[in-house]
C-alpha cells in the first residue's frame, strides 16, 4: 500500500467514524426530544398500571422499593441527590473511590461525606 | 524395556527447560517480571496486565508447550493455554468483556450532552495517523491497521481487531495498549498543557440535565440499530456493549446484570489476560517490529489526545467558551482514567473547577468512537 | 494495490446493512422492539425474553453475521452467536438452567403431598392436544411435538426438545413459551372461574404435613434413579434438575448450591436466550407458521389448565371436598407464577383462603411432568 | 401422520406421563412411610456422632448453626416458625417478596411481618 | 408411517431402562447411593464426592448415554456429559481448579520455614511404593503411576495425571483419592502415634517469623520459574495454582481473586466432579482392578504418612528437638484435614501444644510435592 | 516393566521431588535474606510514592484501608494480630471454623473469640 493510499483510508475511516457518530449524536438529540415529553408521565403510569393489574399490594411496594434503589445508585447526569455536602466534591470522590477500589458505583454506599480540611 | 540410571538421568535433563533455554526466553521472562511489577507495585490497569505477565512467564519456560495445539490426529490434548486461547482466537473474549462493561458503564453524561461524541470522534486520530506511518514503516496494511487500534486506547477493542488482521502482532499491541492506558496520567498532561490557555481550562460548565431513566433504556437500543446497520462488521463489539447496558438501564434484569459485571467478566479476563501474553513468546517478540509498535503506540496515544484537544478548542470557540477544551482528552476513552485526567488539569487551572461529569460523555463516546474505527479497519482489511 | 475514494465510498456501502435491508429485517427489528418493551415495562418474564428479544435485534442486523459459522476450511472465524449457539444445539445450555432451577426448587409441599404428581401429569394435556392440531395442520411429527411442548409451561424443556426435533422452530416456540408463561395471570383467570364453582373455590385445604430433612435428601435421588429407568431420553433434564435439588438439600455443598443457582445459571441464560433469540431471522420467522405456532400456543396453555383443573375438581370429589381444584391449574408449570394465580383466585372467593403452599406442590410437579413429556415426545421422534 | 396416528401418539404420551408420575407418588407415599420412622432418631444420631467422632468442640457448634440455617429458611411444608403473625399470610408474602425481587426464598430475610389492615 | 398401539408400547419397552439393565449397573447405582451417604451424612470430601456420586449414578442409568459422544458425522448431539467431560480429557478443569486453590492458599508458614519443603517431598513416598507394588501386581506403567499418584493425597493432580495416563482408571482413583481423603483422621493417628515416642509428641514449637508482603508475592513467581524450567509437564498444574496465589497476594486484582476462588472453581468443580463420576461405568469398574487399586490407594496413603513423619523424627533429632514429628504427616497435602490431624494429635500429648500454623507449611508443601511426582510420571510414562 | 526397573524409576522419581523441593527451599531462604532488607523501608516508599503522583488525598486513604484489610484477613506465619485472646487457640478457632465453613479465612469476619472453660 503507498502513503498515498493509506492518507486515503485515514481520511475515509476518520470520516466514517465522525460520520457514524454524528448521526448518532443527531438521533440521541432528536430521541430526547421525543422521549422529554412523554416519557415521565406516560412511562410511569404505565408501568404502574400493569402491576396494579397484575399483582396485590405488598408485593408493589417490594417492587418499588427495588427500582428506587437501582435509580438511585449512578451517577449519571441528574440522579445525583446529594445531601449535607458540595455536588461535585462528592461526584468526584465518589467516581475515584469506585475506581480505585475497583467496585462498581452502583455497588458502593457512601454513608457521609465529610470535608477534611 | 530395560532403563540404566543414566539413561533416565539424561531423559531428566533432556526434558529440563534449563537444557533448551535461550537468550530469547530469558530475556522474556525478564520482560514477564518488570510487567508484573508494573501492574503490581505501579499499579498498571493490573486487572489485565498482571494475567498478561504471568502469560508471558508461562509461555516462555521451554518445553511446557502450553500454547501448543494437539497433534493433527488429536491422539493426545494440547496445551491448557492453547485450548483457552480459542475464545481470543475466534473473538469472544472481547465481546463478553464489552457485555460486562457495558453493564457497569453510565451513558447518562453521553445522553445529556450528545456534541460528547464529537469528541469521542475526534479523540480516534491517533488511529489514523499511527496508521499513515506504519505503512510507511513497511508494515502490512493489516498490521498497521492493528498498530493504529492501540491509539484507540481501548483494550478489548485492539484485542478484538489484532486477533483477526495481524494475530503474530497481538502481544506486543496488548502490552502496549494496557501500558499506554496506564500511563494516561503521564503522557496527557503535558499535552493538555501546551495545547490549551489557562484561561481555557479554567472554564466552568454548566451542570448537566437530569436524564430520565426511558431516556437511558431506550439509548442502547438505538446505539445498537443505528451504528451495526451502519456497520455490520462491528456488531459483535457494539451489541454485546449494549447489551449488557440494556441490562443494566432495564432495571428487570438484575442477576444477569450482576453476572455479566462480576463473574462472567472475570473469568474471560482471566482467560483472556493470560492466553493473549502466553502469545508473547520470545522469537516472535523480540523483534525490531515489536519496538516500533511500541512507539508507534506512543504516537498513536498523542495523536488521539491531540485530536480531543483540538475539537475540543473549536468546541469551546463555538459555543462562546461554554466547553473546557480539556474534556477533549477525555475522548480517547481509556475509562475512567482520562476523564480523571481532565478533572485533575482542570481544578489545577481552577480549583472550583469539576470536569469529571462532563469529561464522562466523551470519555464513553471514545468507547463507541474506537469500536466504530475499529468495524471500519476490519471492513477495509478483515 | 490502488484504491480511489470512489472504491472506498462504494466498499462502505456495499458493506453496509442499509444497502441490503429487506422488509422482513425490519418486521423483525420492529417485533425485537415490541419484545424488549413486553420485558422491560410489562416485565413478561424478562430473565429471559430480554436477551431473547436483544438476539432477535441482534441477528437481523444484515451482513453482521452474528449466527455465520466459520468457513468449512476454518480460515477464518464464524459469528459470535454462532459460537455461542452450540450451547443451545447440543443441548447444554438448558441441562445447567435446569441444575440452577433445581438448586433453587424447594420440592417439600410436593413431598407432603405425592397427589399433587397427579395434578402436575394433567396438567400436560394441552402438549398432545396441540400436538394433534398441529399434525391436522400439516406440521411434520417432530414439529408437532415441538409445537406441543409448548403447552409444558416450561421453557428449558421446551428449548431443549425443539433445539433437537425442530430447530428451525425455536425461535416461534422459545417466544411463544415464555410470553405465554409471563401471561398465565391473564390467560388461567377466566379459565379457572368458568370451570369451578364458587364453592369449590372456597374450599379452605389443611396444612401440609412436615417433611423431614431426610426426606428430601432422597427425594431427589429416587426421581432420578425412577425416572431416568423409565424414561432414559428425559436424564440430562431431570438428572441436572435433581442433582441441583441435592445440592441445595443436602447441606454440605453450599459453595456449589449457590453458584449453580447464581454465577452458573445466569451465564447459561444469557447465552441462551441470546442465541435462541438470534435464531429468528426474518426469512424463516416470518412465515404463516410462525403465526400458527402463536395460536396453537395458546391453546396448549388453555388446555394444559383445563387438564390440571379438571382433575383438580376430580380429587376434589373423591376426598369428599378436601381438595381445592384451584391448585390444579398450578399444575401447567410457569412456577412460581401459576402457583400465584391459584393463590390469588382462591383468595378471591374466600378472603381467609391460603392456597399458595398446596398449589406449589402441583407446580412443581409439572415441572417434572413437562419433561417427561418431552422425554416421551423425544424417544418417539427424536 | 395421520389423525388417526396423532391421537394414538397423543393417549399414549398423555398415559406414560401419568404412569411415569403416578409411580413416582407412590414412591414417595413408601418412602415417606419408611424413612418417617427412622429419620428423626437414626439420622440425626449418626451425623452427631460422626461429628463428635471427629471433631473438637468449637468446630461442632459452629457447624450445627450453619444446619440450622439452611433448614430455617426453606419455606417447604413444615419448616415455617412464624412468630405473631398469621402463618398463611407470611408464606404468601415472602413466596411473592422472592419471586418479585428475583432473590431466592433461602437468600432473603425477614426481620419482621406486620399486617397493615 | 402406521403406527399401532402394540408398537408403541414395544417402542416405550425398548426404550425403557429396565429392559436391558444388568446386574453391573445395579451394583454401580449401589455404589453410588452409598458414595453419596458418605458424602453428606459421614461428609467425606462432599464438594467432590458428592458430584462424583451423582456422575455414577447417572452414568449407569442404561440407555441415558450422557458419556456417548455424536456420531461420526456430527448429524445429531452427544450425551451431555460427553461434552462437560472434554474439560477432564484435555486437562483443563484440574489446572483451573488449581488456580482456585492457588488463590485460598496462603503460603505464608511456608516461606517462614522453608524446610517445611523437606517434609512436603518426604511424605510423596507412598506414590512410589504403591508404584512398585502395582507393577509387581501386573498394571502396566502409565497404569501403575496413575495408581501411586494417590498417594499424592491431591484429588487435582491425580485426575490430571490419571486422564492423561490411564482414563480407563479415573473413576476408581478419583474416588479412592478423596475418600481416603476424607478417612484422613481415620488412617494417620495410628500410624502417627507408632512412630512417634510420647516426648516427641509433646515438642512445643517455635513461634513462625513474620512474612512480608513482598516475600508473598515473589514466592509464586520463583515457584513458578524454577519449578517449570525443571520439570515442564507440571506446569499447567503449577503454573496456575502460582497464578491464582498471585492474584491472592498481589492486592491488586482482587476482583479476579474473588471470581478464581469462588464461581470459577465451583462451576469447573461441579463439571469435573460430575463427569469423572460418570466415566465409572459398570463393566469397566467392576473388575477385580479396582479393589486391587483401592487396596494400594489405602497402602500409598500410609506409606506417604509414614514418609513425613520418618523425615520429621530425622528432622528433631537434626535441631535438637526443635521440630515436633507430629508436622511431618500434614506433608501429604489434603489441605488442610492432615495439618488439622496434626494438632489434633500435638494437643493430645501436650494440650499446650498448638501445631496447627507449623503443620500448614509442609501441608502446603505437600500439593507442590505431589504436583512434582505427578510432573516426573507424565515426562516418564506420558 | 521389571520390578528392578520400577525400583530405579521409584529411586529417581522419588529423588527428583526432593532435588526440586530443596531447590526451592534454598530459594526462598535466599529470597527472604534479600527481600529482608530491602522489602519494608523500600517496596511501601515506592507505593506510596506512586500513590501520591497519581491521586489526590481522598482516593489513596481509600486504597489504603483496602491494602490493610487485604493484610490482615489472613492467618499466615505473622500477620495475626489478636487482641484479649489466647494466639494459638484463636489461630486454630479460625482455621477450623474456615474449613467446616467451606469459608475462605480471608472472607470470615471474628467479632470476638472468647473462652468457654
Ligand atoms: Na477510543
Ligand atoms: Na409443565
Ligand atoms: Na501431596
Amino acid at each position: 500500500m503507498t502513503l498515498g493510499d493509506s492518507l486515503i483510508v485515514s481520511l475515509i475511516g476518520f470520516s466514517v467514524v465522525f460520520i457514524v457518530l454524528i448521526v448518532l449524536s443527531a438521533l440521541i438529540q432528536f430521541q430526547s426530544l421525543v422521549l422529554g415529553y412523554v416519557a415521565r408521565s406516560k412511562f410511569q403510569g404505565d408501568r404502574q398500571e400493569t402491576l396494579t393489574a397484575q399483582v396485590p399490594a405488598p408485593e408493589e411496594k417490594a417492587l418499588m422499593t427495588q427500582r428506587t434503589d437501582t435509580v438511585d445508585t449512578g451517577w449519571s447526569a441528574g440522579e445525583l441527590r446529594l445531601i449535607g455536602v458540595d455536588e461535585k466534591t462528592a461526584a468526584m470522590i465518589m467516581a475515584i473511590v469506585s475506581h480505585e477500589s475497583q467496585i462498581p458505583l452502583s455497588e458502593l454506599q457512601f454513608k457521609m461525606i465529610k470535608a477534611i480540611d | 524395556m530395560s532403563i540404566s540410571l543414566a539413561d533416565i538421568f539424561l531423559m531428566i535433563w533432556n526434558t529440563s527447560g534449563f537444557a533448551v533455554i535461550g537468550w530469547q526466553e530469558l530475556v522474556m521472562i525478564g520482560i514477564a517480571c518488570i510487567l508484573i511489577y508494573l501492574a503490581i507495585v505501579k499499579q498498571y490497569e493490573p486487572l489485565l496486565l498482571l494475567p498478561i505477565a504471568f502469560g508471558v512467564l508461562l509461555a516462555n519456560l521451554p518445553l511446557a508447550n502450553l500454547m501448543m495445539g494437539p497433534p493433527d490426529d488429536h491422539s493426545s490434548a494440547g496445551g491448557l493455554l492453547y485450548y483457552l486461547y480459542q475464545g481470543v482466537k475466534l473473538g469472544i473474549y472481547p465481546s463478553l468483556i464489552f457485555l460486562g462493561i457495558g453493564a457497569m458503564t453510565d451513558f447518562g453524561p453521553l445522553i445529556a450532552r450528545p456534541s460528547s461524541l464529537f469528541l469521542g470522534a475526534a479523540a480516534q486520530l491517533g488511529i489514523y495517523i499511527a496508521f499513515i506511518i506504519a505503512i510507511m514503516l513497511g508494515f502490512s496494511p493489516p498490521e498497521a491497521a492493528s498498530i493504529g487500534i492501540i491509539g484507540g486506547a481501548d483494550g478489548p477493542t485492539a484485542i478484538f481487531l489484532t486477533a483477526k488482521l495481524a494475530p503474530e502482532l497481538l502481544p506486543a499491541i496488548a502490552i502496549a495498549a494496557y501500558s499506554y492506558m496506564a500511563l494516561i496520567p503521564m503522557i496527557q498532561p503535558p499535552i493538555m498543557r501546551f495545547l490549551t490557555s489557562k484561561k481555557e481550562r479554567e472554564i466552568e460548565m454548566v451542570q448537566l440535565r437530569e436524564v430520565t431513566k426511558l431516556e437511558k433504556i431506550v439509548f442502547p437500543i438505538v446505539v445498537t440499530i443505528v451504528v451495526c446497520l451502519l456497520l455490520p462488521s462491528v456488531a459483535p463489539l457494539i451489541g454485546m456493549l449494549m447489551l449488557g447496558n440494556l441490562f443494566r438501564e432495564s432495571g428487570v434484569v438484575e442477576r444477569l446484570n450482576n453476572t455479566a459485571q462480576n463473574a462472567l467478566i472475570n473469568i474471560v479476563t482471566i482467560f483472556l489476560g493470560t492466553t493473549v501474553g502466553a502469545t508473547a513468546v520470545g522469537q516472535l517478540f523480540l523483534r525490531p517490529e515489536t519496538l516500533k509498535i511500541i512507539a508507534l503506540g506512543l504516537i498513536a496515544f498523542i495523536f488521539s489526545t491531540i485530536g480531543g484537544l483540538l475539537l475540543g478548542k473549536i468546541m469551546c470557540w463555538v459555543t462562546g467558551g461554554k466547553v473546557n477544551p480539556l474534556i477533549g482528552s477525555a475522548g480517547v476513552s481509556a475509562v475512567p482514567m482520562a476523564a480523571r485526567v481532565s478533572q485533575i488539569e482542570g481544578q489545577k487551572a481552577n480549583p472550583k473547577n469539576f470536569l469529571l461529569m462532563h469529561a464522562m460523555g466523551p470519555n464513553v463516546a471514545g468507547v463507541i468512537g474506537s469500536a466504530v474505527a475499529a468495524g471500519f479497519l476490519l471492513t477495509m482489511f478483515g
